[in-house]
């Protein structure tokens, strides 16, 4: 009889990020992925004042240099524990060019994701959940998708560029400009998948249950609708940093991008695809960082999205 | 013997649009359609003339061009027959005059014909072009790739405004070239077939050609060089350490020639801050704070290494240079000097013009920074030349901001823009320029007080660094008068002078080739600058 | 969802002008002149002819009606004589671009097919290898063809067209020598031979771009697959005795389409469009490249003609997209 | 050999393989279940009873579960048996759906949204029994004629989000039933029903155990069913089998104290005959229980006028407006402060709607919703904002109705924080004094509603309904999905408060013996109208509509020595409440019987 009264054993309450955290734990690809990505950051962020070469520092007779690695398989090549990741043809040094080029990549890549994932959530959310925006804010989303991008960024440079020059400086200008750009041009698949889950989220019952308490649409939208389409945002927000990191390089290949003298993986990358037989390094290097970026977000992604589920989480 | 070699294949990495030069002023366009239609005299490969439809190049001394200089008289080879049969008459080349000069037209290659009065047909196979003033050279008209005759029988309903909807005669004119066009497709492909009415029955050595379009150099260059897809590739504007890689491939050899195309830098001499009002900013109204002295222009000059530029960006396609005109013999100055770096020089001529090093590195007079913005279009050579040149200046304390911009805005006029060359809202900017032909008259012409472009003119105009002389436009308005050809030789040097070694507002850089590349089975090609590229299709055949 | 097709079929109609004249504007106030790409040897007073005659002069709203004359008026008219043998448009002054000089249909016309050929070829490749892959991953998640796949896919989203292109020309086209890799746009399928070349001169193009749509398909597929796997009605498929392969790719899957038919459909006009840069990297030649060469050139007319009907694409799979949705899930209304 | 067990399970252990290391589902299970035999599995929700019944399809694996231990031995249909634990799932696909069938506990769920009902339900007999899509459907129609869906031929069409959950689960034990397996498995079949479909179900099942001989194990918490259906008595708690014998045995000697409890909880219709007000139930183990009449008052706080509603349906290809479902049509009541006013009927009869109708959660096509004097369907959103601070809603469905990702202490939270009413550490205590009220531990508040069971989730919907102090609150099924025990604590704190606090409740549920027990006022509602309204004591002992009178005679008795027998329930087919857009339905009149005893006397249907 005593133990029919007590429910089930409890466990002892726990904040709710210890919980996240604990999770995120044992998913082993997210740890790596989380890791990784703060091993990247603190390079990207700190290397350049531990390796103080300047990455636009020309040695021309320190030119084509070839990684430290590369004595293993050829014994003459020409390599320098200076430039252990080699140089350009220029003589600029591979390893201080990656860390330059990596904190615009960055940069641009998670504050571009992160423009992107705010208007293409916000414009989701209110399109699916007002009936009347529905229609106008899709057919918003029809005309973005249509604009080509090269004109509207070459429309902006023009408007914009003197005054974010003078305001911010040749690099901060461009920089916001591009992140403008890059935002503006891919909100939309992040807007129409987040207003298809609203949607039907809006037909569950929890929904309505808020509606009965007195949930105002906006407080409806913040704790009800948002924490239930995390996932697929998740999943912009992956897709989307490497989306950014390559359409900036693929801006900075149809020269408008940034300022010549402004390494980013992408533009290291694109330079380098024609000596790529050659000097097969000078791709994969800002190949592989991209690559690498790109796949630990993405575990981190899916890590955060289990842990963030509670449904996941119990389990 | 005609058509017995088979098919050739040439890629063009910009692919040809229309085969009517008169539309257009493309290379691509041009040279694609010097393959049908052909001039009645064109540039060999060292600029001389030689007749091609003509049968003779008139000159004063055979009586073709008037002792006035006001007139040349052609006369057509006999028995020319179009590739669809007809013969070719001096109507047809009357028409063709008429044809780019309709004011309605929008001829690009009116150039060409400035300065025509009249074209007269003398007889059949004689016409007569007079000029309003006396021309000393008279070779606009007919002569070259750009100004080739077209046939009046397919082209007379397509005058004027009518011209662009004339899309099947646009596509596939008749001519008297070597190659019949069979099939067009803009900005991909030309099919061609042999002409069977070209006037050499032996040739052309190829039954069929094939015209590629599109691309990159780099993959062209692969298609001859690496892979053998293609026989002939034109302009390989590659870095010289992967052209070399891609020579080694075995397949094909690249080839170089030298014409008239100088990449420079040209120095502001208006003041271009952003702070001055618009419709101030860049014009003659505010001078440059510190590019008007004429230390700073020359130190700035002596600090950049050539040797350096050319071998990083242009190998064998590539020379030093400190002229503006870099050739024909006759007009190309022998100023050498810029031609060996002296940092410490310029350091000590900008030291003597009372500039001092800051704390921050960078020299200053009376306030005023040298710092500058140096802008160019968007181009790996270019942008590698911007950093080398970014050092080179940092290090004689002159801060640098790079800018590059997108070529299609850069070199198109749109006024209102920002970025345009003409408008150079920069200190510095970057650039290559050339002349037609192998007079320099018009191109250093282009100096002149009145070219500078400005708020009035919609910016446009040519004379980008805003250099006015009076000395210089004197010069230039003698250069028009004389005929000699030694004594234009001795203005045009001192032109080129005045603007480089004398006041370093035009800083040249590199004396730009062509590269090309042609498979090694393919015989018979003669890169030419002057003129198409392909100008001696007719003479290539295949190496058994 | 009759009334919901055609009340959204006629309010495109404004969405599409709207689009149109948004276009129109952007390029109107983008930098740029059609005579850029004139060489630099041409003196300014020729050129300002040369941009008279293209019609440059006029005021900005004559061209734009101009414009939507041509393309909503006479353009139909000269397709309705192709088909049918009329003579409607005759003389009338059609979308004409400032290159070429020529009508700007008839180039899109000619490069349709290699288009449809490379990109649509892709687009389907991409699909078929991502499907399995994004179900199979979902069925064995976190197994190790999940974290491969995971990883291949996510590098090969990663990793630029104008990256691989290069990549795959060195391998199989310089060092192995297999494919050509400069697309023959004028080679014409009849027989065997000819069929066997095109897949050869396809089969690099379609890889690269296959690699991009297979990544994002690919993950898709695998979220989805996963949100219903472990939904009730599969427990009860499994209770019917159905066999694993009906349960996962009868009631899972058709499930699980519904959001990835969408995906795709929406992916749709980007074929149309084109691929511009795995396209300039093979020499393909198709819609792509004639829009950045229209646009490097500032060929107006062409970008504008060009983009609008990518617009219109896009509006009518967006259009599409809903009305599978609707049709796929029948839990959805319009009303 | 019909004495052989059909299935046998010895010592069952399930264990599941979770984040947190193996969770036990099933300890230590054993028992057999005989041809034509009924084995009710009773027990505490997560005691194990679906785990074990997953665990003989085997299909527990899918779910993330092992069978650790134990032996499920099963008699093959063509002889012979064999050991189910560790069959082959190729051997397994064989059996289920062909020889065990099983009916699960979520309606909702359990069928594809995307496939036809006709096109589920034939898929396992053309899997089994080789049939051709004809004589498969031809089957399926009768199925469904079986499970007396009105209209079965429509249904085949549809899809199953356009039925409704009653319906739904009828479409399941069709599915189940399809193949005449020889064992029949069912997780809670009746929950979702109605009283006469239950009755007609349990006949259904009934029928079938004696015409082929199949045996069922039948899962449910409803003692009354129990007490109908079974041949023998399996009672599980916490993953063991605690009790085990033949109905009557363990009705009337029950030995173990959870059975005990457990048959304490059980409402029974009739308790309450001669009581005019309702009262607490008494419960075991509850020392000091006050248990005294909560009158209310005679103010009334809602009146409802003539409320109609609608739906469209689609139809077609392309999902034109074919037709409409009259949900609700010209009903009418009165409720009186601090009293209970329940409305009883039929699944699909349009209770829910009508609660849903008065909040304005749905729009009503017309009527008088009559809250505090002011018309609440004249209110603009503002006003209607005001309104609902006095009027709460505890759903049909306590789990789909809690947000999954957020914490319970601020979904409690919400209601204040949309009113502003407190906030900070105010905030807090008010939630910790909810908790305290609905018997939650306070240790509750930082979990998810999936970590909650059944009772704990409605008891959280409870306190959040209660968070405003609302006048008014509209319990819809708030307890049907709760086992006994919890069911019979949520009751009595529902009336607990009404005493305290003077609320008021419109409770809607099919449960007539728990109508009986918290009622004021009852209306019995059919096809969208209320055919009979009054006090409680007069609906129920004196029931004058005949569809009243057959929904009492349907009510199950928890007395394994009452049964009904299939005779005494004469079903009539349901009309469906879909009528073309052209038809006008009459309005209600009443006959007043007795003094507030109201009887429809035009047609209803019926
Ligand atoms: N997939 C699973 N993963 C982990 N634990 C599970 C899983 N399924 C069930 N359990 C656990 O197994 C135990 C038994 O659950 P089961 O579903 O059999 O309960 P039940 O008796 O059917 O209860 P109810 O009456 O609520 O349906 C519970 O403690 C539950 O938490
Ligand atoms: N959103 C809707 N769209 C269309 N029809 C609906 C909708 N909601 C309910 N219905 C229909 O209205 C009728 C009444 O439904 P309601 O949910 O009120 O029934 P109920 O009495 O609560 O039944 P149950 O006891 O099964 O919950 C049913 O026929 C149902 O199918
Ligand atoms: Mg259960
Ligand atoms: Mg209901």
């Amino acid at each position: 009889m005593t133990d029919l009264s007590n429910q089930t054993p409890l466990a002892p309450p726990r904040s709710q990020w210890l919980n996240v955290w604990d999770q995120l734990k044992k998913h082993k690809g997210a740890l790596m992925g989380g890791g990784f990505l703060i091993f990247i950051t603190l390079a990207v962020l700190f290397g350049p004042y531990i390796w103080t070469l300047d990455p636009q520092k020309i040695d021309y007779r320190a030119r084509d240099f070839r990684p430290i690695y590369h004595v293993l398989f050829d014994a003459d090549a020409k390599t320098a524990w200076g430039n252990p990741l080699g140089t350009d043809q220029l003589g600029r040094d591979g390893l201080a060019n990656l860390l330059a080029g990596g904190r615009t990549s960055m940069a641009v890549g998670w504050a571009a994701m992160l423009l992107t994932l705010f208007i293409g959530t916000m414009v989701g959310v209110i399109a699916g959940f007002f009936k009347r925006l529905d229609g106008p804010l899709m057919r918003l989303t029809d005309l973005f998708l249509s604009l080509p991008i090269l004109p509207l960024l070459l429309v902006a440079v023009t408007l914009f560029r003197q005054p974010l020059h003078s305001n911010f400086g040749p690099e901060g200008g461009m920089f916001i400009l591009i992140v403008a750009i890059i935002g503006i041009t891919s909100w939309m698949p992040t807007a129409r998948i987040v207003r298809g889950d609203v949607l039907a989220l809006k037909e569950r019952e929890f929904v309505l249950a808020a509606r009965s308490i007195g949930t105002r649409p906006g407080a409806m939208i913040w704790r009800h609708l948002l924490p239930n389409v995390i996932s697929p945002i998740m999943v912009s927000a992956t897709l989307g940093l490497a989306a950014a990191i390559i359409t900036e390089s693929a801006l900075s290949f149809l020269g408008v991008g940034f300022p010549s003298d402004f390494p980013t993986w992408g533009k290291m990358l694109a330079d380098a695809v024609q000596r790529m037989e050659e000097f097969p390094e000078r791709v994969m290097l800002p190949g592989i960082a991209i690559s690498l970026t790109v796949l630990s977000v993405n575990y981190l992604g899916d890590g955060l999205r289990d842990a963030l589920d509670p449904r996941i989480r119990g389990r | 013997e005609r058509g017995s070699d088979g098919h050739v294949n040439i890629i063009y990495w910009q692919a040809p649009s229309i085969l009517n030069p008169y539309l257009s002023s493309g290379t691509k366009d041009i040279e694609s359609a010097s393959l049908v239609v052909e001039p009645l005299g064109r540039y060999d490969q060292d600029g001389a003339l030689v007749a091609y439809l003509a049968e003779e190049i008139p000159t004063v001394e055979n009586g073709g061009v008037s002792e006035d200089l006001k007139s040349i008289t052609w006369k057509l080879k006999s028995g020319l027959k179009w590739s669809d049969g007809s013969d070719v008459t001096s109507a047809d080349v009357k028409f063709t005059a008429d044809y780019c000069m309709n004011p309605e037209g929008g001829c690009a290659q009116l150039a060409k014909f400035e300065g025509v009065d009249s074209v007269e047909i003398i007889d059949d196979l004689t016409v007569t072009v007079t000029f309003g003033e006396p021309k000393p050279n008279p070779y606009g008209p007919f002569m070259g790739g750009q100004s080739p005759i077209i046939q009046m029988a397919q082209f007379e309903n397509c005058t004027g405004a009518k011209a662009p909807e004339c899309t099947e005669a646009n596509f596939g004119p008749i001519g008297t070239g070597p190659f019949v066009v069979t099939d067009f497709r803009p900005n991909d492909v030309i099919s061609m077939v042999a002409n069977d009415n070209y006037r050499d029955a032996a040739k052309p050595a190829f039954a069929s050609l094939t015209f590629k379009g599109g691309g990159s150099a780099m993959a062209s260059g692969r298609a001859v060089l690496e892979t053998g897809e293609f026989d002939y590739a034109w302009n390989l504007q590659l870095a010289p350490d992967v052209l070399a890689k891609m020579a080694a491939g075995g397949k094909g050899t690249p080839v170089s020639a030298f014409g008239t195309l100088v990449e420079r830098i040209e120095m502001n001499l208006t003041n271009t801050s952003p702070d001055l009002p618009e419709g101030e900013r860049g014009t003659v109204m505010h001078p440059h704070p510190f590019l008007t002295d004429l230390n700073v222009r020359k130190a700035l000059s002596m600090a950049i290494d050539r040797d350096l530029l050319v071998e990083i960006g242009y190998g064998q396609a590539g020379r030093p240079t400190c002229n503006l005109v870099p050739a024909p013999l006759a007009y190309a100055s022998d100023n050498t000097d810029c031609l060996v770096q002296d940092i410490e020089g310029a350091k000590a001529l900008l030291d003597e013009a009372g500039y001092v090093v800051g704390s921050d590195g960078v020299r200053a007079k009376d306030g005023v920074r040298l710092s500058m913005l140096y802008q160019t279009s968007t181009n790996a050579v270019r942008q590698d030349f911007q950093a080398l040149i970014k050092q080179w200046w940092e290090e004689i304390g002159v801060e640098t901001e790079l800018r590059n911009i997108n070529a299609s805005v850069f070199f198109g006029g749109d006024p209102g823009s920002p970025d345009t060359f003409q408008r150079f809202y920069a200190d510095v900017e970057m650039y290559a320029n050339n002349f037609d032909g192998t007079d320099p008259e018009s191109y250093l012409a282009q100096h002149t007080c009145d070219k500078a472009p400005k708020p009035e003119t919609q910016w446009q105009g040519e004379n980008m660094n805003r250099y006015c002389d009076p000395l210089y436009d004197e010069l230039v308005a003698e250069l028009g008068r004389t005929g000699s050809l030694a004594k234009r030789g001795e203005i045009a040097k001192k032109l080129n002078d005045m603007l480089t070694k004398e006041s370093y507002v035009v800083v040249p850089l590199v004396d730009r080739g062509r590269v090309s590349a042609h498979a090694n089975s393919l015989g018979g090609v003669v890169l030419n600058t002057w003129d198409s590229e392909l100008w001696n299709v007719a003479d290539w055949y295949r190496i058994k | 969802m009759l009334t919901f097709t055609i009340r959204r079929l006629i309010l495109s109609v404004p969405t599409l002008l709207f689009i149109s004249l948004v276009i129109f504007l952007l390029l109107e106030l983008a930098p740029g002149d059609p005579m850029a790409q004139v060489p630099l040897t041409v003196p300014p007073e020729v050129k300002e002819k040369m941009r008279e005659a293209l019609g440059l002069g006029q005021p900005m709203h004559i061209r734009f009606w101009k414009w939507l004359v041509q393309f909503f008026w006479i353009e139909p008219q000269v397709m309705i004589d192709h088909f049918f043998g009329t003579t409607y448009a005759v003389g009338d002054l059609r979308v004409i671009s400032w290159q070429t000089r020529s009508p700007v249909m008839d180039t899109v016309v000619q490069r349709i097919p290699q288009t449809l050929w490379v990109v649509g070829t892709a687009y389907v490749v991409g699909i078929l290898i991502a499907l399995p892959i994004g179900i199979y991953s979902a069925y064995r998640q976190y197994s190790v063809f999940d974290q491969c796949g995971t990883f291949v896919t996510m590098i090969g989203f990663s990793i630029p067209p104008f990256f691989t292109g290069p990549l795959l020309i060195v391998v199989f086209s310089v060092q192995l020598g297999w494919f050509p890799f400069i697309y023959d746009t004028t080679h014409s399928v009849d027989d065997w031979d000819s069929f066997l070349y095109q897949l050869r001169q396809m089969i690099l193009p379609v890889m690269v771009l296959a690699l991009q749509t297979t990544a994002q398909i690919s993950r898709y597929m695998r979220a989805s697959m996963l949100d219903n796997l472990n939904q009730d009605y599969v427990r009860t498929a499994r209770a019917k005795g159905l066999s694993e392969s009906v349960v996962v790719m009868v009631h899972v899957l058709r499930n699980s389409m519904i959001p990835v038919v969408t995906v795709i459909a929406l992916g749709m006009p980007a074929i149309f469009g084109g691929a511009i840069i795995t396209e300039q990297v093979f020499s393909v030649n198709g819609i792509g490249s004639q829009l950045i060469t229209a646009l490097f050139a500032n060929d107006l007319p062409t970008v504008q003609t060009l983009t609008f009907i990518f617009a219109m694409l896009i509006v009518f799979f967006n259009l599409i997209a809903d009305i599978l949705y609707g049709l796929l899930d029948p839990r959805i209304r319009y009303d | 050999m019909l004495d052989q067990p059909i299935a046998q399970i010895k010592g069952l252990r399930v264990e599941f393989q979770t984040k947190d290391g193996p969770v036990v589902g099933v300890k230590d299970v054993s028992f057999d279940i005989n041809p034509g035999e009924t084995v009710c599995v009773v027990g505490e929700s997560g005691s194990g009873k679906s785990v074990s019944s997953l665990s003989l399809m085997r299909l527990v694996e899918f779910g993330g579960g092992e069978i650790a231990a134990g032996e499920l031995m099963f008699d093959r249909r063509e002889g012979g048996q064999i050991d189910l634990s560790n069959a082959g799932q190729d051997m397994m696909k064989e059996i289920r759906g062909d020889e065990i069938g099983m009916i699960f506990q979520e309606p909702m769920t359990a069928l594809n949204p995307v496939f036809t009902v006709g096109r589920q339900l034939t898929e396992g007999l053309r899997v089994h029994k080789n049939m051709n899509k004809k004589q498969a459907e031809e089957r399926a129609l009768e199925l469904l004629h079986q499970v007396r869906i009105p209209e079965p031929d429509r249904r085949m069409t549809q899809y199953p989000h356009e039925l409704s959950g009653g319906m739904r689960q009828r479409v399941v034990i069709a599915m189940a039933m399809a193949c005449e397996p020889r064992l029949l498995i069912a997780d809670e079949p009746t929950t979702a029903l109605d009283v006469t479909i239950q009755a007609e179900i349990l006949a259904l099942m009934d029928r079938l155990k004696r015409e082929t001989g199949t045996a069922v194990m039948f899962i449910t918490h409803d003692m009354a069913v129990v007490a109908q259906m079974a041949d023998r008595v399996v009672v599980m708690f916490r993953g063991n089998k605690v009790e085990e014998g033949p109905v009557e045995q363990i009705f009337e000697n029950p030995q173990h104290d959870y059975t005990k409890a457990l048959l304490a909880a059980v409402p029974k219709l009739g308790e309450m005959t001669g009581k005019a007000y309702p009262e607490p139930m008494k419960l075991m183990g509850v020392e000091g229980q006050k248990i005294e009449p909560i009158k209310g008052t005679e103010e009334v706080i809602l009146s409802v006028e003539n409320l109609t509603t609608r739906f469209d349906v689609k139809g077609g290809f392309l999902r034109r407006n074919v037709a409409q479902v009259h949900a609700v049509e010209d009903v009418s009541f009165k409720l009186n402060k601090g009293q209970t006013l329940s409305l009883v009927g039929e699944s699909g009869c349009g209770k829910s709607t009508t609660g849903r109708a008065i909040l304005r959660l749905v729009e009503p096509q017309s009527g008088k919703v009559l809250f505090d004097d002011c018309n609440v369907l004249d209110l603009n959103q503002n006003e209607l904002h005001k309104v609902r601070q006095d009027m709460q809603m505890i759903f049909q469905d306590p789990f789909a109705s809690l947000n999954p990702q957020m914490v319970l202490s601020e979904q409690v939270a919400e209601p204040m924080r949309n009113y502003g009413l407190a906030s900070g550490s105010e905030l807090q205590d008010r939630v910790a004094n909810l908790f305290d009220r609905v018997q939650l531990p306070r240790d509750f508040m930082r979990r998810y509603p999936h970590e909650m069971s059944g009772g704990q989730r409605q008891r959280i919907a409870i306190a959040r309904a209660l968070a405003l102090n609302p006048k008014l609150i509209i319990a819809d099924e708030a307890v049907s999905a709760l086992d006994v025990s919890v069911q019979a604590q949520v009751l009595n704190l529902m009336m607990e408060l009404q005493a305290d606090l003077g609320l008021s409740f419109l409770f809607i549920s099919h449960d007539m013996a728990v109508v009986e027990r918290v009622s004021h006022q009852v209306g019995v509602m059919y096809l969208g109208r209320i055919v009979e309204l009054g006090p409680r004591a007069r609906v129920f002992e004196n029931p004058q509509h005949a569809y009243t009178q057959s929904l009492m005679k349907a009510v199950p008795i928890a007395d394994p020595r009452q049964r009904k027998s299939e005779r005494d329930l004469n079903f009539k087919p349901i009309p469906s409440p879909i009528h073309g857009l052209d038809y006008k339905p009459e309005p209600s009149q009443y006959l007043e019987v007795e003094p507030g005893h109201f009887v429809l006397t035009t047609d209803s249907g019926y």
